[in-house]
């Protein structure tokens, strides 16, 4: 079943740079729960690709199995998309990547489809810095199998049938940065003032770009004694700063506040201004940041906010050595030696 | 004394691995290759690295017979190890040479075969300080030996050693006196050459000596791949290898030193998989090699190219199953679980090379057919024809040729229609358009998915929808029959009531096994399968014997069963001929078969 | 007006996902169940959680039969997403119950159904307050209606929701309520009840209604697996869930609280049939359960456990394929894949059971087999069994039933020997002796290994050695056609030319169809497979009839493969009856595609 | 081809307290190359078996495939072994590991066979505690087939063939310490000084015990350039501590000497002394251990010894819950309800 949004398009409706409305950005109509924190997070996408200018077909967008996982046809119609298989979608998407390194990719997953079955592919997409933004939609649980424990559900989290979950949560973000991803970021579903920029800035970073967003699965994980619900995670977030993300081609007015600010320069020219709340804490600092998530987790709190930022990233190709063009663009031409080369290879063979 | 016998013996060597032997007894098959004597080469190696017993197998036979034979004529036994087995193996009448330096156990004597003694280590102790230079120079002690025995053209040798070191021009004076001290010292205590000899013939004509892998990944080169995605795999590695190998050549801008290609060496398989359907989702030619364990990992992913319609290449090179099974011997035993990978209804495209330039050609082939019928397409090789050197024609390429990338709409063409629907089957051949992600702004999007869905890409639960689309991929799978390398037959006018199907690998001792028996007045028509989905003639040459003898190389009889399911014949009609130990069909294994499952009678017919 | 016409009827339910109208629908099942009339369920959801288009459809029928049949009699409208579809799908003569609390619009109207409004939101609007329970109390509205319009007797449905609400005995007044708004509500202006409706009979016996996942769940608790890992997937995901919720209760020391179990959601399939096969290597029995893309992943393990020999037990709840295909649907399109899966020469026990009675028989049975062929075991079920509720047997254990642990051999056993050899086949079936880790401090310990090894389990690249190690393994399976369950011919004495082969859930339409068949005078004899390998009786059926059809729910005659290459019956001879659009098969369809394939002569022979 | 070592005993061997001599823990001898690391560990193992009075059927001994994965054969020739598929190691020990939870699980596996293809089966052992020994015989590339760069191959490592490795490596101690590993060790092939006492504490700890063991493979990664190198580890490795490991009967007799020590006393009795080497860190305490190995990284160093433990450790089968007695001793009389519970069953379905 599959419903299609009526392409209606008020013609008053504000056009971006590139010329579409933000309705451009959005998909088909969502079929999971209502008050599913994935439709939240499918809503900041969609106005992040509008602030940013985004050509629609300029993103590919690719997702594994499970009820996250489903969101890319609710967003960004006009983008292909891929819903691949249970687990798999970095190396699908590290494909995608080398076949054309044009394109932004928007990798979505849930926590399940990540941090179990896709727990290996996950490690070396981080490893490789593969170029993409990878979104995480973190529930604490298997929705669409009907709730099971995750492997992000932390120790002593209850669910819904009242099951105490034994065994330690993964989290994802601290582990991105031991494995040396260069742009990792927690947020909330709810918090979309926080997500949006994020948002922004890891489409922006020419590196892997990693989100773990919190976002309550209503149906099966959002009783109480869950710390994946709105109520726990909403108490228990600590944003670590406040994020505004400028893009390249605007000029800097505004006048950010000394001492507390960092200004980060992307790849392409556009600023991170990032307003620091948590102490003592650098993002672009590894051993403060580490030092920062021990804490909190001793603490209890959930940091969010950009964590960790690695600006001198290269990207994939570069370090492995492509041609500028698309290699899926390339010809005969480029492609194929010909046969009198052949001959040589021949003769070499006898 | 025996008669001579020119140009038709086995010969093997008994070596210990990661002691330089390989080299050596390449130089040695290149010299007869060189001489213009048909030849060629098994390696029988164990899966480790170092200090364990390794064959090397060579056939020569001016006829051309290059198949596996049993039975050796010639041993060259440098590995103290395996003694025992090496001298049992030899023929009645056949030579053994070894190292006398230490004096044969007289257990070993034997009355009906030859021991030629050559002092190897000693010779070598004598005239090199170092026990490394010791080591490696004994190899080339026996080649000069064998030189001498066996009547080489010592100007040959002296010319691929030349080669070898042309970059380090001063090994070339010890590598020569090497081979003399072999050369004098046999020509001292035996009478040269020895009545199984080679003598130059023309009979190589412009054929190449090369291994199955080394052609398969130039042909994906020359097939236009610029993704690949790989995981280490005995015996696959060197098909990624070779790929690399030439790609760093001639896939490199010369100015920017940019590489117009891109190789991944994956976390796992089921990774390199999914690089590969990503990639050929994003348009790009691409593939993977593997083998067995691998395609077993790899079948929920290519279940999903099957049904969501993405082109894959999957280069399997078999080797002996099942499980880690025997990963450094040959089979041909992974037919259905590569024609069926994966969970539901799901059938896959395979090719079947039986010589380098066949892998070659298929390679290339195999790109063009996936991205003209959007599924996965496996080339089926094997270890003996991808790790071994075999006399090949040569690669053949047509600069006038053009990839065939099959049904993509470009930005122009969306723009000229009324709605694109991915999975309509305008021409109703089952195959319908796609489009590259980027393509256009506002038209041709649609979202890839492996459940079912409606003609526009849109999940669906219809059940009359999804009978629909899976009814078109059965469409689809005939159109591919028809568009698949047609099989090849070899049958003389006055056809015989009794057939032969082959593939792949065994075609080579079942051609010599066919000529055996029409030698013994047994004619058989032959037809060797190049692809799957089968075409109209194997069905034919099926229908117009009474009995099919089906050669292949595994215990269950899977391409016969392939047969039997996919073209409803009687399996009774189809005989098996099977060989599955893990080592090369033999000629003389097929024809005794024939005539056991058969009492030797109702072939004259 | 149409005459009366008692328990025999299809009525569908059309909700919306997620609205507690499945508790409701149980309720009228039961309420039919509990009047002594034979029903079965057909749950068709959507692979969603919440707010979309479910249906519930119930097979009401007095003679037992149970199978889908197209065409429903009475549809109970509560969805207006489906209105349209839903009016569509009801038979002329048919009955269409709705919420008419908003009016149906005009163009729904339709001339060949009764419409019958109730308006199920006003009246709870009326009477509750919350809107959660205005939403939930609407269920029971429709409830209410149907006993008064099909003469359910009141009692009985106040039996269940007394035993519901046992523990929460508050929520009994308003449930009757609600029953009672809409009792009187269709009393007051619809004629009741209608001319279709039930009447207590005495036919369901002993019978329990179950659903087959549980009873699988139940049957691997009764069989003594101690060891479950699992990973979530439709439809397999409530065998594990069964088996725990159960062992919870009957596998936990009462002193001490301890269990007599370890269950582990893996993180994977890999990982989950990892997990089994470790712990029955290591002597415990342990099963996993899963669907077709958890079996394409587990085949480079089960191709391990074939070859180690290594007991195993899969349950494999099939759905629709390839790929995700239609997760939440059925069909039986992992033949080939669950058989042979793996590369190389491998094969599996197949279990294929049709009842939940058979889900507990073979559950525990396969634990059983597993243990004694030193293999692993696949059960064979699909959606529709595994997660419909069934008509059924009861469940049945003989106290007296011994585990069959297999040839294991304990210390004593060890201390008595010369010299143990894990793959030396002592008794000449195929089988070996195995030793569990911890058992003897010197003796019997080996190393278990995926690779080729001698009768002592040591590595070896020996080909004849290998060979002789496949051919036992095919000797093996000798034996095990021997021992796994036999199938049920249904055969009168005066035997006719024309067979029908089914399994699993196709029986219950293939039954039916047949004895629609035999009132037409048509007799046809039929057998239903339990097991693969296939045992005797299934060849001999074959061979004595002349023509055979085979009903399968796949695209491809996966299984007629099966049996064409296991049993060398000429294709031609099995006539394929196929349905493969993700709803169960029907007998009306089997009729049809008999009489079509045969011009509907040729069977009155 | 498999060598078997003529299992002859000289009777003046010494004997352990259970009555063995060294050489009843050996194996079949070793295929692997001459000078393969690997065969030191092999070494190492049989010495710490015959130290801690093991009864060698008492341990499973558990790999997947390489090199690596080949030696359980060459050692311990009186237990069990399961060399099984690549990368699968952890499940099959769980497996057998939940069956009978009076066996020592020993396994071995190599950089290729947990980093890349295993990696996702590795995270979930840690996450799950399960008590094992997990040796991984780190020699940065895939021996078996060639000589690959394996995923634990430092950045700019240079193999045999002059290939620059362009990828970060993996550090898999430092990776185990985030996900929650109660045991956490790093040695090289060459100590076996150090190594042996490791063993025998990480056979002592009832939960999961990991140890990366840098073990150079002398045919395909032993060049110069190469990190993983017997040079370059001998030059790099700065030991964290001295280890000894006192079993829980010995008498504690030694005088420990103050300051510099720790003493760690293991669940089952046993005693762990640690003199410690390095500054500022305290194996117990995770933070400081998380920041001595980012300095080390940053240092160029390698530090090894027991790096982290956790002792506040619950084995897995108590944290499951599940009997006392091995679950595959069990017989029908504790696994079956019975006829009479199936009555009341099937009831409930009526
Ligand atoms: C190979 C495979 N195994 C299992 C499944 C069943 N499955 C579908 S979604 C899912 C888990 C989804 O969890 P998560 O990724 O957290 O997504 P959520 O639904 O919570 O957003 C599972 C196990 C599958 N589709 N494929
Ligand atoms: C599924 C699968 N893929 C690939 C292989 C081939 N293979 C055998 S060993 C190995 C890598 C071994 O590397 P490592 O674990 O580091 O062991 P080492 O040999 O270096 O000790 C690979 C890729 C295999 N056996 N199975
Ligand atoms: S089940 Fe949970 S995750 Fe899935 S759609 Fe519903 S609320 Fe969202
Ligand atoms: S190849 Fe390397 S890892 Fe393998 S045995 Fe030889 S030295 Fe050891
Ligand atoms: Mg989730
Ligand atoms: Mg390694």
């Amino acid at each position: 079943m599959s419903f299609i949004k009526p392409n209606f398009r008020h013609p008053a409706l504000p056009k971006n740079q590139v010329g579409y409305t933000k309705a451009d950005y959005e998909g088909a109509i969502s079929t999971l729960c209502a008050g599913c924190g994935h439709d939240s997070i499918t809503a900041a996408i969609v106005q992040a690709c509008f602030e940013i200018d985004l050509e629609p077909h300029k993103l590919a967008k690719i997702s594994g199995i499970g009820c996250s996982s489903k969101t890319p046809a609710y967003f960004l119609r006009n983008s292909h998309g891929f819903n691949s298989v249970h687990g798999r979608m970095p190396s699908v998407t590290t494909g995608a990547y080398l076949a054309n390194r044009d394109l932004i990719y928007l990798g979505v997953s849930g926590d399940g489809d990540t941090a179990s079955i896709g727990m290996g592919q996950f490690v070396h997409a981080v490893r490789r810095n593969l170029n993409m933004v990878y979104i995480v939609m973190n529930n604490g649980c298997y929705g669409l199998t009907k709730g099971q424990d995750s492997a992000t559900a932390d120790t002593g989290s209850i669910n819904k049938e009242g099951g105490v979950n034994q065994f330690a949560g993964i989290d994802l973000c601290s582990l991105a940065i031991e494995l040396g991803a260069t742009f990792v970021g927690r947020s909330f579903s709810g918090d979309k003032h926080q997500l949006v920029p994020l948002i922004k800035a890891a489409m922006a970073h020419p590196g892997f770009a990693f989100l773990d967003v919190l976002s309550p699965c209503v149906t099966f994980n959002n009783n109480k004694g869950s710390t994946k619900s709105y109520d726990y995670v909403r108490e228990h977030i600590e944003a670590t700063s406040e994020l505004d993300f400028v893009p390249h081609r605007d000029e800097i007015t505004i006048n950010y506040q000394e001492g507390k600010s960092v200004l980060a320069p992307l790849h392409d020219g556009s600023l991170l201004h990032l307003h620091k709340l948590a102490p003592g804490w650098d993002p672009t600092e590894r051993k403060s940041v580490i030092s920062l998530i021990q804490t909190s987790r001793t603490n209890g709190e959930i940091p969010t906010g950009l964590l960790y930022l690695d600006t001198h990233t290269r990207d994939l190709h570069e370090v492995m050595g492509t041609v500028k063009e698309p290699l899926n663009a390339l010809t005969e031409k480029e492609l194929c030696p010909g046969a009198g080369v052949l001959k040589e290879i021949n003769d070499s063979f006898r | 004394m025996n008669s001579v016998i020119f140009n038709d013996f086995v010969i093997r060597f008994a070596n210990v691995n990661g002691t330089g032997s390989a080299s050596a007894n390449d130089m040695f098959s290149k010299a007869v290759f060189r001489m213009g004597i048909p030849v060629s080469a098994k390696n029988i190696f164990p899966s480790n690295i170092q200090g364990l017993p390794t064959w090397f197998e060579l056939r020569v036979n001016e006829h051309g017979y290059l198949g596996r034979r049993e039975g050796i004529d010639i041993m060259v036994a440098v590995n103290p190890q395996s003694l025992k087995e090496d001298i049992e193996s030899v023929r009645a009448g056949g030579y053994f040479i070894y190292d006398n330096t230490k004096n044969l156990h007289p257990e070993f004597h034997k009355e009906d075969i030859h021991f030629i003694g050559v002092p190897m280590m000693q010779l070598c102790m004598d005239h090199f300080s170092e026990p490394r230079q010791q080591q490696l120079f004994k190899n080339m002690v026996y080649i000069g030996a064998l030189i001498e025995l066996l009547n080489i053209e010592p100007e040959v040798v002296h010319d691929i050693i030349r080669h070898q070191f042309r970059k380090n021009e001063k090994l070339v004076p010890p590598n020569f006196l090497a081979l003399d001290l072999g050369r004098n010292y046999v020509k001292e205590h035996y009478e040269c050459p020895l009545p199984l000899r080679l003598e130059r013939r023309d009979k190589v004509g412009d054929q190449i000596m090369i291994d199955g892998n080394t052609a398969t990944g130039l042909g994906a080169l020359y097939g236009g791949a610029s993704v690949v995605a790989w995981y280490p795999i005995t015996p696959s590695t060197s098909v990624a290898k070779a790929f690399e190998t030439y790609a760093k050549r001639y896939r490199k801008d010369p100015d920017t030193g940019k590489l117009s290609y891109a190789i991944v060496q994956a976390e796992d398989e089921l990774a390199a998989i999914g690089m590969v359907i990503g990639a050929a989702w994003n348009g790009a030619r691409a593939f993977t090699a593997t083998s067995g364990p691998g395609v077993s990992l790899m079948s929920e992913f290519l279940g999903l190219a099957y049904y969501a319609e993405i082109p894959a290449v999957l280069v399997n090179v078999q080797r002996g199953g099942p499980s880690t099974g025997m990963p450094t011997r040959t089979q041909q035993a992974d037919i259905l679980s590569s024609a069926y990978a994966s969970h539901g209804d799901t059938k896959h495209v395979l090719l079947f090379p039986s010589t380098p330039a066949e892998c070659f050609e298929m390679a290339a082939d195999a790109l063009d057919l996936a991205d003209h019928l959007q599924t996965p397409v496996i080339v089926m090789t094997d270890l003996d024809l991808g790790m071994n050197f075999h006399l090949s024609p040569p690669l053949k390429w047509d600069d006038k040729r053009k990839y065939k990338r099959g049904k993509v709409y470009s930005a122009a063409e969306l723009d000229s229609m009324q709605k694109y629907g991915r999975y309509l089957d305008v021409d109703d051949d089952g195959i319908c358009y796609r489009t590259i992600p980027g393509t256009h702004p506002t038209k041709g999007a649609f979202t890839t998915r492996g459940t079912s869905r409606d003609e526009y890409a849109r999940y669906t639960e219809d059940a009359a929808m999804y009978a629909r689309s899976i009814d078109r991929l059965a469409k689809k799978w005939k159109t591919a029959a028809g568009l698949v390398p047609k099989p090849e037959v070899y049958q003389k006018k006055n056809q015989s009531s009794t057939g032969l199907i082959c593939f792949g690998t065994s075609q080579y001792a079942a051609m010599e096994a066919l000529e055996l028996l029409e030698k013994q007045g047994v004619k058989i028509d032959s037809l060797r399968v190049r692809a799957f989905p089968f075409n109209d003639t194997v069905a034919d040459f099926i229908e117009s014997h009474e009995q099919v003898f089906v050669v292949e190389q595994n215990r269950d009889k899977q391409f016969r069963s392939l047969l039997v399911n996919e073209l409803e014949v009687h399996p009774k009609k189809l005989i098996p001929v099977l060989n599955y130990d893990g080592m090369p069909i033999t000629a003389d294994s097929i024809l005794n078969q024939i005539l056991e499952k058969t009492n030797g009678t109702a072939l004259t017919a």
